[in-house]
């Protein structure tokens, strides 16, 4: 159905979430695709990267730089600090989450639904639980976002009336990017921003199981103004 | 950060420019225990721009004649939340208080910390041991937890925090000397917009990331101010 | 501090002296975020002393077959309070847990981090907006506080933290590196007993006072280990 | 009454409580008659001195000694730092307090009650109600000790059965130090564990308006063994 669309890939989701992520702004990335973001970030352009387990002011690793094995993301993967970064402890860092300190939190999403509930932490399914920040970023966060493929491997959509997953909080989501579109969640409904070349608003919302409107007169807000 | 800019350098030229435009009725925090710790030039400023029907959150409610005595004698002040508002140089606090000029809410000294770092945490509101069986605890909620008999106190926030560290970047991330650190760290926390004057301006990446204890997100502004006193 | 001794000296050589004897049924706080900041020689004489029925909060449910998840092998704990059990290298923990020999409240990571937090600085219980609204709230108490759905929770505290650092002295002051910092600073708040096992031991006021992130007044016993990595 | 007897001067009081304190204790001193504490150590000894604004291991300045004006200590005084000592936030130094990591805090008292009830922050006149940290640290510290003079200047006993002014905190005082007698506070009496010279039990007992038991049998307990 949306095949013949110029569907972004998840390097190209980040990169597009990282053209708007505002300069200054504190972002945590979460662990996954989110990843990807940190390395798209306009050169110049100054974001601070927040890691849940204390570290503030990420970055990824040069090519052939030396891991230190202590230095992990939230995702355990290895990585750098910046200039003007510094340490926390887990408790400070989730104070600072929870606090609403952190402008932008990107996160993977298996459904958001037109509330902006999100459904990110449980498959539903018999297996084991874990939450890790999940609840914390997305209740803490100032905005939270959301990136993802529009459709499940099954080709059912994850932009949804209502939730049917556990959800990890109620009414927080506030942008979404897939691999088709960059939409708003407001006044309990979906707003496509920006569609990729050769996707048309209807095919769009054939694949979102909740009313959309059209916003392809406004320009997203970048993400993450301080306005603490 | 100035407008258009891709980087983020929080310094600012001047103290007027650090405080920027306080409105009347602003809920103002205000770090320092003491002499400790004043943002003295800051609270200066505050006095000259003219806000009025303040609400301060301090330790102590001034003495002398400057920074929050100045505010005070000059009746900017509507209440003070303190835990000590009586020293020997109190004076103007006094005056105003018995004139019934300023409402005084008085919180226990780790109680207010504690509520100034919920509000900075997210946390709405935390149950405390300190003060219950007191005459401080009239009218606060009270609870049975672990067998002992708690208060439900409330999260202080603020719309502006001012507050005095030793040295910052551009990004804002402060260290403080000595025992000047006292409320600043947790009142940088807990408010809307935090201003930071600040004896030494340092490098990006001078500050040793294991030893900020303020890291910039907290921070809006920074000035960098001589001090006339040796340190 | 070793007996009748005048000055504070809270190293100890090796680790089974740093370990002390722990009871069956003791409750450990394990500190560490997966690979980074774990206290792996502590656990393993754990493993080796012996105890049973222990409830351990920790950030992950261990991997591989060292630390947390050989204490669970070999059916040493009886529960698991912690906020991502679920790794590749989580295998000891799902087969214990499918088999219903081990107990796990899962908690949200900044929660539980606040409730131990809670639990070193006394305050029994608070409201946290997180996890409002969902499966985890099955069973706690709401409220709703400046307009928003908050759920109470409460401290956590232990018998014993375990924990990993950089650098100490022989009063117990500690500093880590990077992000192996993580859950230690907190957990030594919380526990009845704190063990450091470190890279390095340094004279008394070699540590810089500003850059101290864990006063020895949380610190019991201090042990030396080298570590084969290079750092 | 007690004229004849070698009542102890403050600075005795303060060699007093100063000679029971642990070795490796964590003491707090509140303002006035107890900071003369840290000033008594035995040689040799040492003991971690907390003051609540965020200073751990304090010392009396030096004769002679350069103060720093930013390093004060809860009664405003100028203080140093000893080698093993750290800065830490209000937040973080009240943390330590409430969560019962100060082993013991000697306190000065208007009254003490049998029960082991403080008051000490309010006079009970229309002062301007002060508290300070008084509440938390009688409220936090594993063990509570006042020190004071056993009778007020009109000569009215400090330790009575039932406290007449506001309480600062019910049921924790432990140990009561006076220029008379070293006292525990123990189910729900007061017990005499050593006297000055030249005092008899029956005379300490009538400048005692309480229940006084004779425990001078016993060897005073170190304050604030580490137990935590």
């Amino acid at each position: 159905m949306v095949t013949e669309v110029a569907a972004r890939s998840r390097e190209e989701i980040a990169a597009r979430v990282a053209a708007d992520l505002a300069p200054g702004a504190v972002v945590n990335l979460g662990i996954g695709m989110p990843t990807l973001v940190a390395g798209h970030v306009p050169a110049g352009r100054e974001v601070v990267f927040q890691s849940e387990n204390g570290v503030v002011g990420t970055r990824p690793l040069e090519p052939g730089e030396h891991p230190d094995p202590d230095l992990i993301n939230a995702g355990k993967e290895p990585i750098g600090l910046v200039a003007g970064g510094s340490y926390l402890s887990h408790a400070d860092s989730f104070a600072m989450i929870r606090g609403g300190h952190v402008d932008v939190t990107v996160m993977g999403a298996f459904e958001v639904s037109a509330a902006g509930d999100l459904a990110n932490w449980s498959s539903g399914t018999d297996a084991i639980p874990a939450v890790g920040g999940a609840m914390d970023l997305a209740a803490g966060a100032a905005t939270v976002v959301t990136m993802m493929s529009h459709l499940t491997g099954a080709g059912a959509p994850k932009l949804v009336e209502r939730c049917s997953l556990p959800l990890t909080a109620a009414g927080v989501v506030g942008r979404v990017y897939t691999d088709l579109a960059v939409l708003a969640v407001e006044g309990g409904e979906f707003v496509a921003l920006e569609l990729v070349p050769g996707l048309t608003f209807e095919r769009l919302a054939a694949a979102t199981a909740a009313a959309l409107r059209d916003g392809r007169d406004r320009v997203p807000a970048l993400l993450g103004e301080r306005r603490r | 950060m100035s407008a258009g800019a891709e980087t983020i350098d929080k310094t600012v030229a001047g103290v007027a420019a650090a405080l920027g435009e306080v409105a009347d009725g602003a809920t103002i925090m205000v770090g320092g225990f003491g002499d400790s710790g004043i943002p003295e030039e800051l609270l200066a400023e505050l006095l000259e721009q003219g806000a009025r029907e303040l609400t301060l959150i301090a330790n102590n409610a001034g003495s002398g004649e400057s920074g929050v005595a100045a505010l005070l004698r000059e009746r900017r002040v509507r209440k003070i939340v303190c835990s000590f508002p009586r020293s020997s140089g109190s004076v103007w606090f006094e005056r105003r208080y018995r004139a019934g000029e300023v409402e005084l809410e008085i919180v226990p000294q780790g109680t207010l910390s504690e509520r100034i770092r919920a509000g900075g945490a997210g946390i709405a509101a935390f149950y405390t041991p300190t003060a219950a069986g007191t005459e401080l605890a009239a009218g606060k909620e009270t609870r049975l937890l672990d067998g002992r008999e708690h208060l439900l106190e409330h999260a202080l926030r603020a719309d502006l925090a001012l507050i005095r560290a030793r040295a910052a970047d551009r990004w804002g991330n402060l260290v403080y000397h000595t025992a000047a650190r006292n409320y600043a760290p947790t009142m940088a926390m807990a408010a809307r917009e935090t201003v930071a004057q600040v004896d030494e301006l340092v490098g990006l990446g001078d500050l040793d990331p294991e030893a900020v204890v303020t890291p910039g997100v907290y921070v809006d502004r920074v000035v960098r101010l001589r001090r006339e006193e040796a340190r």
